[in-house]
């Protein structure tokens, strides 16, 4: 398949619907990354980085026990032993980069569960710039210790009132002041979304899971490769970084949306925070609020890639409910040792739903990307267990 | 007649006041008062529940006009009797035009009497398709300049704008400032210098000083959170009219002493 | 130097003052590992086990911001990358392989901070053995989520009221369980404390930080080995671990401990938990309460090969106060992008103050163990920062 | 006259009552009741910080003594008086032994008029320098032997224990249990086997039937959380005197019959 998504669009999805205001900003970050990609002492720079201070690359770790109890054989690429517990880092150390390439002193950036803001938060303490992240009011709340987190480590955390108080909204704000600040600072895109050249930017930088993956699975599988591939999907990075290393082979790539966060399954044409993709919307065409157990999955919209693909038959898009997500963490808990992240449990639990009902034929093989640790689940899942 | 046909018939700096359809029950009364106060045309914004570009008085006016219930089709019936001497430029989010289809959009505007339309995230290279939909429609699609853009894309949207051109006065979202933004001023002639449309300023506006100072580089000014503000704050279309005749009257003073 | 550790004794510290009931426990735990660290296949398992589960080898990072503040070169060997977040870990797997190699199908541990009680959970599931974990009810409060974390991955987690109802307590009752049950369950302490083969053995399943960091100093370093290597000790196993990569070289050796549970420092000769060593005491010879910040240090003693290695002089033990732990913890969370273990931040602690006193001379290589994440300290720190 | 002599010379089956020191004011009352009720051997507990060997009910009694300011040293000069006719067993944690050193803290047991002394957690292999210096002090080691030390272990242990081998009746801590394990009477016979030290069965023994069943296959046996349980209740000498009466003529009853 050839990459379109350099040209800013994929199929009828991807483009750039920003206000005139940003359009000079993202040419420039455009054109930087362009110029960083095809410079090998960048790629050094970042390699490193994902080396020395991520710990990559991750393991791809097998999963005996539950393997053995659904009659397929599991493999994990292990993206919550990344140093801040979750693939939000590949992509912020390559923004990071980026941005004091292009002189830039400050990160901008949305959070929803944090994860992404840990990271933002780290890329900028570990590159000597100062950050500033924008976080729904509620998830201010339901992720207290991931907001000292970032406190610690010394970015600024403005909790957004607005609206649903989520990602959402903590999107839209940054973005908002991003449009006053162009000039300093740089806006760290947390997932594939947002105007060209974000989705594809950030999938790059995300495809080192996949790449590192596909060569993993060549050592560890008789068939080189898996017959599925599967991740969950919230704006889709993590899916989109892993599907990167699969795309030319035979894989069937599998893309798990939360039942309330549905936007790949459910959602409808339309723009939202710069990209045209698929958002959950009402009749009118407002906005729908996500619903989801795993604060980083409850996102309207989807990457514009996964549109894409799941137009094109090459992915598909699948739901699981909270009740599942949360056995499914116990399961992997109990029987492997790795308590997921709720947002990565959706991967999980939608290969022991297809398991169960013979979906996924015996003795298949089925890589699935464990996108971060469960540690900031524990008050969630405390509740619930 | 076209929109800007209308604009330049008026022989004075513009004045386009805004106000969030559906903001309350009576809300059309905004537009009356708004044309006996003087307007030359009048923005009239499609709430929409993610309004990135806008700050928070509009974020809240938008809110309160969907907590009301407000939709586009529902507004735009309310307009379709209106028997205004002004034109109305539909304002809104590119996810509410893409709702309908481009081209059911604008001849839903048609219908209703609008004369243009503004979609603040659709910058010059997405918006061929929504352009060719509102000339089909007989809509005007206002484009959107900022300090930001550059001399040859100023000029392409200069030409491509229908209308006026829309200058953001500043980089920065809509709301209420202490002073015009120093980048105003410079970006209205800028525009003036790449083409002959009028330029309207808008963001930020609030007094008669800044109305005045603004007007002097540009053509016209717009003029939304500082009367959205006052709306949220319980201010009737009488009182809300009243700030309206106040820029219209410093404006005039303004054109008249230059004369 | 020679392992005196084999025989059971490092001088005058060691031995197994066990009750006759866990005397035959404990020879039957020696015998085990004497025969599978020389059985190829054992290590093996246990390689493929830290490779795949763990996520080894953790890279050695440079800290280039805080080394150019301190005016020393800092490398910091990351235990905290490890899979469940600090290198207990390391030793778990190789104990509970060696669990299921003596055909024990439980795990007793005791847990102060919870990591080593995340960590045996984790490897109980892992190997589908079952795991009762005892741990002082103060803890318990303390550290609710690696509670919660435990029991999702299936453990038992038993609070214990008695006496200063920490780690000192939950040892004891780990030990008081095992009598009961020796035929079916086995003991896995935490750290290079308890009867022989304890120490020797947790030492030698910790080695593996001191063998990967002598490798990778040798890469970094021009000098190959560092001026310093430095580590927090609560019972000493990260600081075992780490210096015996170090032993025979010209590396100077540095324990650093709390304030408050100074073992190596402060202790006076006495026997707990089965070992004789140092240990805080009053003038009666009863056991202290120890006090830290960090709970993994909460312990009164130290492992016996510490007291060992101070008497030679080959070690150095210091002290650092709970503020200075804090101050660390926050200054290379906002100079590196690593919130630290409040334990691990003891030895970053040290570093700071001997560079600022001129006691580490400029331009001096240092290699700082990073035993683990301050995921866990982040609502103990929220109260202080 | 040596411990193992004493206890000889009651040509009874043996009770050992125990008491931890300095659990009351008056403490060493307890003393007096147990020796008025028959006790032919009195283990005395010098109260560790973390008793790590025993169960829940000598844990609290250890606490509580060291709460009301017990030492190793005002326990032994609150016995050094004491008049009575029945040897003293002390028994401690080995850090309170290592406290004053292996020589001293035998020495003053000696001083103190105690015969005896048993440390949990000191087995075999470690138990060479105290045993030296209790020997060098005149004050009997007692060595423990439990139901997983195998044979020829048991035998060393036999061998080297001084006045009596504590039999330790199961694989558990201190305290009081439902019936008395299975093990218990095997231990005591395979230590007969091994040697002629009287074999005292401890560790779960409370009711006069269990102590008669132990005393069947061993030569008498410990009572220990049963007596302190009491205690910690507020029973005083005179009603745990009574108690240790019932155990005693339950045992001597049963040696009666049997002969
Ligand atoms: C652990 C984890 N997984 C997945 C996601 C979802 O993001 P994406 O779909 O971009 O991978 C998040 C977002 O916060 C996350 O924290
Ligand atoms: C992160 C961490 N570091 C250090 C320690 C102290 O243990 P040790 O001295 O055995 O390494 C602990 C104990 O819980 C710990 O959790």
């Amino acid at each position: 398949m050839k990459d379109l998504a350099e040209r800013g669009r994929f199929g009828d999805y991807g483009g750039r619907y920003v206000p005139e205001s940003l359009v000079a900003a993202c040419a420039e970050v455009e054109d930087a990354f362009r110029e960083a990609r095809s410079d090998p002492g960048f790629r050094e720079r970042l390699g490193t980085l994902l080396a020395l201070h991520v710990g990559r690359p991750t393991p791809l770790t097998p999963a005996p026990r539950l393997s053995a109890e659904l009659g397929v054989t599991l493999l994990l690429k292990r993206e919550d032993l990344t140093h801040t517990g979750s693939h939000k880092i590949n992509n912020v150390l390559g923004q990071a980069l980026l941005a004091t390439r292009m002189g830039r002193t400050r990160l901008i950036a949305e959070t929803g569960a944090g994860m992404h803001g840990v990271a933002v938060a780290t890329g900028a303490a570990l590159l000597g710039l100062r950050a500033t992240v924008f976080m729904g009011e509620r998830d201010v709340e339901r992720q207290a210790l991931n907001v000292f987190r970032m406190r610690m480590l010394g970015a600024e955390v403005v909790p957004v009132g607005v609206g649903s108080r989520t990602l959402k909204d903590a999107t839209s704000e940054a973005m908002r002041h991003w449009v006053g600040a162009t000039g300093e600072a740089y806006y760290c895109v947390g997932s594939v979304i947002g105007p060209t050249p974000y989705p594809w930017m950030v999938r790059e930088f995300q495809r080192v899971i996949g790449d590192e993956a596909r060569g993993q699975c060549a050592e560890a599988l008789a068939s080189a490769v898996p017959d599925y591939v599967v991740a969950c999907v919230g704006g889709g990075s993590n899916a989109a970084g892993t599907f990167a290393g699969f795309v030319d082979t035979a894989a069937r790539l599998v893309g798990v949306e939360a039942e309330g966060g549905a936007g790949a399954s459910r959602g409808r044409l339309g723009v939202l925070h710069g990209f045209r993709s698929l958002f959950l919307q009402d009749e009118h065409g407002q906005i729908s609020e996500a619903h989801s157990i795993a604060a980083g999955l409850d996102y309207p919209g989807v990457g514009p890639e996964h549109a894409y693909l799941r137009d094109l038959g090459r992915a598909r898009y699948v739901t699981v409910s909270d009740e599942e997500v949360v056995a499914a963490a116990v399961r992997l808990a109990r029987t492997e040792g790795i308590v997921p992240a709720l947002e990565s449990a959706h991967a999980i639990a939608w290969v022991i739903r297809a398991a169960g009902a013979g979906e996924l034929p015996p003795g298949a093989t089925v890589l699935i990307t464990l996108s971060g640790r469960g540690d900031k689940d524990m008050s969630t899942l405390k509740e619930l267990v | 007649m076209s929109l800007e046909k209308r604009l330049r018939d008026r022989g004075r700096k513009l004045l386009m006041p805004y106000v969030t359809g559906g903001i309350t029950d009576d809300w059309t009364g905004y537009l009356r008062s708004f044309a006996a106060a003087g307007a030359d045309a009048i923005e009239l914004g499609l709430p929409f529940s993610d309004p990135t570009l806008d700050g928070a008085t509009i974020q809240e006016a938008s809110d309160a006009a969907l907590a009301r219930g407000a939709t586009v089709h529902g507004i735009l019936a309310e307009i379709e009797g209106l028997d205004l001497d002004v034109p109305l430029v539909a304002s809104t989010y590119y996810n509410l035009v893409l709702r309908d289809g481009t081209s059911a959009f604008c001849a839903a505007l048609r219908q209703a009497g609008v004369a243009g339309l503004i979609v603040p995230d659709l910058p010059l290279e997405e918006a061929g398709e929504l352009a060719d939909a509102a000339a089909a429609a007989g809509v005007d699609l206002v484009l959107l300049a900022s300090p930001s853009t550059p001399p040859p894309r100023l000029y392409e949207i200069a030409r491509r704008s229908r209308g006026f051109v829309y200058a953001v006065s500043r980089m920065g979202t809509t709301g209420e400032r202490a002073a015009l933004a120093e980048s105003a001023g410079a970006l209205a002639e800028r525009i003036k210098q790449v083409g002959d449309r009028p330029v309207l300023l808008g963001f930020g506006i609030s007094t008669p000083e800044q109305a005045v100072e603004a007007a002097r580089r540009a053509d016209g000014v717009v003029v939304g959170a500082a009367i959205m503000r006052r709306i949220l704050d319980g201010a009737g279309p009488d009182d809300v009219g009243a700030y309206v005749t106040t820029l219209r009257r410093a404006l005039d003073q303004e054109s008249d002493e230059r004369r």
